[in-house]
């Protein structure tokens, strides 16, 4: 049943160090003020989980929280290259760190079958590719009906999942509307969940159809106005893209994106 | 549709994106990859092909986005779609289920077997560079009826053999996939801002087939890194109509102003 | 891309004897009015896919018109037995027919399993039940992960399925709304498909997260008012619960059925 | 809670209602099946736990009807609901994900390892009766934490050996569930309109724990089809207080007005 607590309360009581972490939002929806938190908290050693790491998870993995990142797309999207990620691949600063690399149809038909209780997604997929020469959690099964050969991936179940939606209700059941990738599949494939919202509203006021996350599926709600900035909180805000291009300087350099983690998250409050 | 008048100059990127967008045609399903595709993709709908169905990986269907998204997931996109579903449900329902007629793609990283590389430059356990990686491409690749791909001309991107094979053209010796049943029929176009290329219906080679107006031969084969071959009948390249280049134009200009502001 | 026919040139069109049917509806928005057309028109030797064979089914294989059904759930909900079903199980009235019995959650990933293009569907299913010893399509693999032995049945790809919605704009997109089943995974997972509407409207006027079926994934679009009686369409009117437990009388008796598909049914314009 | 006033007569079917409604708790999430278990599951959240969750197989999540739907799938629980979801949703990622505690199920045969037929009486390739089959039971009982099962109690419901295993409860030997992975407890109490039973923990036999007021053993033993057990500290069931009578009957007046019209 969701408790609503502080974004600091809820990262302190369900993020600990070493934790497997899917921060999701399919370029909407991205969980920033959360991912600042958890910097801010100086988790490490956390296994991150992202279809796209984007912006959130380069400040994560710069700021030496992560040990090891699962993703499918790791660039900053219409600019370029993740450059802190790149950096810890490349280089291994601030630290080294794993990654496990797989296709998009993969990720998101590992979650699904997370949220499904399942251990494995069963997929036509990785045909012709060389991912499986790298990805040793990439199998291949047999139909048992037409003898085709379909991928196998293990399913997606982190310990702990953190989203953003638009608003809660005060029972902590949650509409998430516009874009919905894959976040009501990490909720429900995550053994503890978080859920930060713009709002706290009387009623939900959805359509019989909506993406409603009910509350006793969700362990914490935090209300952080404006917690996916620079992504976007459709209805709310629109996305920045101008901070997106700006972020392609900022993190090529190692003392310049320091320097702005210190500035902008290590120096904030978490509702500032 | 009025002829170009001579005089006026367009870039060879805009060459590449025009020709790009006259590959798609009304009724086509599109999934639509974020850059240049993109790009193609949205003049072709804003121009010749108003029925083409476009269809971004963020969930997005049938997508009409006024301005170029810069993300594959920008507001504009899901906001002009007419319905938005899950990721895994696009994945599942509409790419793998057969829904998509034509996946257009960029790339980092192109061979002569059409086999795309968006994972990285030398080896994969110390990458010289470390590029983005797969995304939807692989599955794109071998679930959508065919392919087209497009990217800038280069030796470093048109390179004998890719590094690393993100994602299926026709495998290292173009037999990649002979046998294997229910996928796509693979890449059948490749649009540069030089030319245009096929796989040569035997061997699987990336051919020449289309020249764009004011390239030679010689242009081809010194920014490809094999020995590119060329069509018997080499066709040259239509040039943009004037309309194709101003709806162009505004829609990049109107992209331009709207990602400048916050 | 959906063409807008009458109901009686769509199942004329599309509806061929010995085909492979699904006319799906949890219940909810049942195409009755396109089932019985196809008894109108007389079909032959259909293999009838339904979770829930409801009256639409029982209305079907007692006017003769299915060779096999499958099913996982046979009952006149919240009333008792389907006669008719029964009679041609257990007497093989007006003909035999086979039967292929799952269980509704391997049906639901069967359809979903349809829709997403694979051949089969996994689940944690029929775990101790007795279904897969009457039931040779029931299999089971063992996960390459975790070892763990789990349920496989083959997906389901009708020839055609045929479903019941509120309304489709002119361009032939459909909206569904409600309880909403399996009918998008039917429609998807179908060669062909038919949706029977209440109205068509010049906008959907839906919700971003709304289920709507776009026109170039289905093949024929018929506008049909109150085309899911008895059943419901929700928004549009109630379900008729009376007449399914009236219905229970009328199909007992052999004769009282055969009068009622005679004035009900054959003797019916389409549009009446 | 006020008692009941003794001269306030029940029936033995609102004696079962009640107590199968007492078996859920504020907090519980049930997935519920039609009839019985559905009266009992509203009756629980219009008295004792209104924060029970209900969820019925069409899809519907947090359902409150105002009368009991006559299907599965009436809109009344749609219109209630906090939201509604596909079928496929419904059996992936909320049985079998592990968001349900209990799973509250009717049936037509259970044996003394509580297994379920709904399936056929006689044999399958020759019913005797056809029963209407599976629907969501086999799941449900495997994929819930724990299983509920109400069901009037009669010699033909209560056999030795169901004719069919429809859905398991443990096994036509109680050791059924032994060593599979991943699956819920299974049935941990049947409630009837005589007594409420719970497997014996050892060999999960059905044993009657409760009988019901003004009912005796022989009752119970006449009326089941083998030789039941009994706690060795057989409890007495207790009565239904009059508000739970009151909102029951009016429970099902209301949905009598309503079924019976269009």
């Amino acid at each position: 049943m969701a408790e609503f607590l502080s974004l600091h309360d809820a990262i302190a009581q369900y993020v600990e160090d070493g934790a497997t972490v899917a921060m999701e939002g399919f370029t909407h929806l991205i969980p920033f003020a959360a991912g600042h938190e958890v910097i801010r908290q100086r988790k490490q050693d956390l296994t991150l989980i992202r279809m796209t790491p984007d912006l959130i998870y380069d400040q994560l993995i710069g700021a030496g929280c992560a040990k090891k990142v699962i993703f499918s797309w790791g660039g900053n999207p219409g600019v370029g290259s993740l450059h802190r990620l790149r950096d810890a691949v490349e280089k291994g600063w601030p630290r080294h760190i794993d990654i496990l690399e797989h296709s998009h149809a993969a990720m998101a038909c590992a979650f699904e079958a997370g949220a499904a209780g399942l251990p494995l997604a069963v997929l036509r997929g990785y045909v012709g590719s060389e991912l499986p020469s790298v990805n040793d959690q990439i199998k291949f099964i047999e139909c048992p009906f037409t003898g085709e050969r379909l991928a196998a991936v293990p399913s997606i179940r982190p310990d702990v999942s953190v989203v953003h939606a638009q608003k809660a209700d005060r029972a902590g059941n949650v509409l998430v509307e516009g874009i919905v990738g894959v976040q009501k599949e990490a909720v429900l494939a995550a053994t503890r969940s978080i859920v930060t919202v713009e709002e706290i509203v009387d009623d939900l006021d959805a359509h019989p159809n909506a993406c409603v996350i009910p509350g006793w599926a969700i362990d914490a709600v935090a209300v952080v106005e404006k917690g996916a900035l620079p992504s976007y909180t459709h209805g709310y805000y629109p996305r920045n893209n101008r901070f997106y291009k700006e972020w392609d300087a900022i993190a090529r350099d190692r003392d310049v994106f320091s320097r702005w983690i210190d500035e902008n998250v290590m120096n904030q409050r978490e509702d500032a | 549709m009025s002829t170009l008048d001579m005089s006026q100059e367009y870039t060879s990127a805009e060459m590449m994106t025009v020709t790009a967008a006259r590959a798609l045609e009304n009724g086509m399903t599109c999934f639509v990859g974020i850059g240049l595709p993109s790009e193609a993709a949205n003049l072709a709908r804003l121009t010749h092909a108003p029925g083409v169905v476009l269809i971004y990986e963020s969930g997005t269907l049938q997508t009409k986005p006024d301005v170029l998204p810069l993300s594959i997931g920008d507001g504009e996109l899901c906001e002009s779609a007419l319905t938005t579903v899950s990721v895994p449900e696009m994945f599942r329902y509409w790419l793998q289920g057969g829904k998509v007629n034509v996946g257009f793609l960029g790339t980092a990283q192109i061979d002569r077997f059409a086999n795309l590389n968006t994972t990285l430059i030398g080896d994969y356990q110390a990458p010289k560079v470390r590029l983005p990686g797969g995304g939807g491409a692989p599955e794109i690749a071998t679930n959508a009826g065919e392919v087209f791909i497009t990217l800038k001309h280069s030796k470093r991107a048109f390179v004998k053999d890719v590094d690393f094979v993100t994602t299926l053209g026709f495998g290292r010796d173009g037999k990649g996939r002979d046998g294997v049943p229910n996928i796509g029929k693979g890449p059948t176009r490749v649009i540069t801002d030089l030319c245009v290329m096929k796989p040569d219906p035997e061997t699987k080679e990336l051919t020449v087939v289309s020249l764009h107006p004011g390239v030679s031969r010689e242009d081809v084969t010194e920014a490809t890194g094999w020995e590119i071959r060329f069509a018997d009948e080499l066709e040259s390249t239509p040039l943009p109509a004037e309309h194709e280049l101003r709806i162009l134009r505004d829609l990049k200009n109107r992209t331009e102003r709207q990602h400048a502001g916050e």
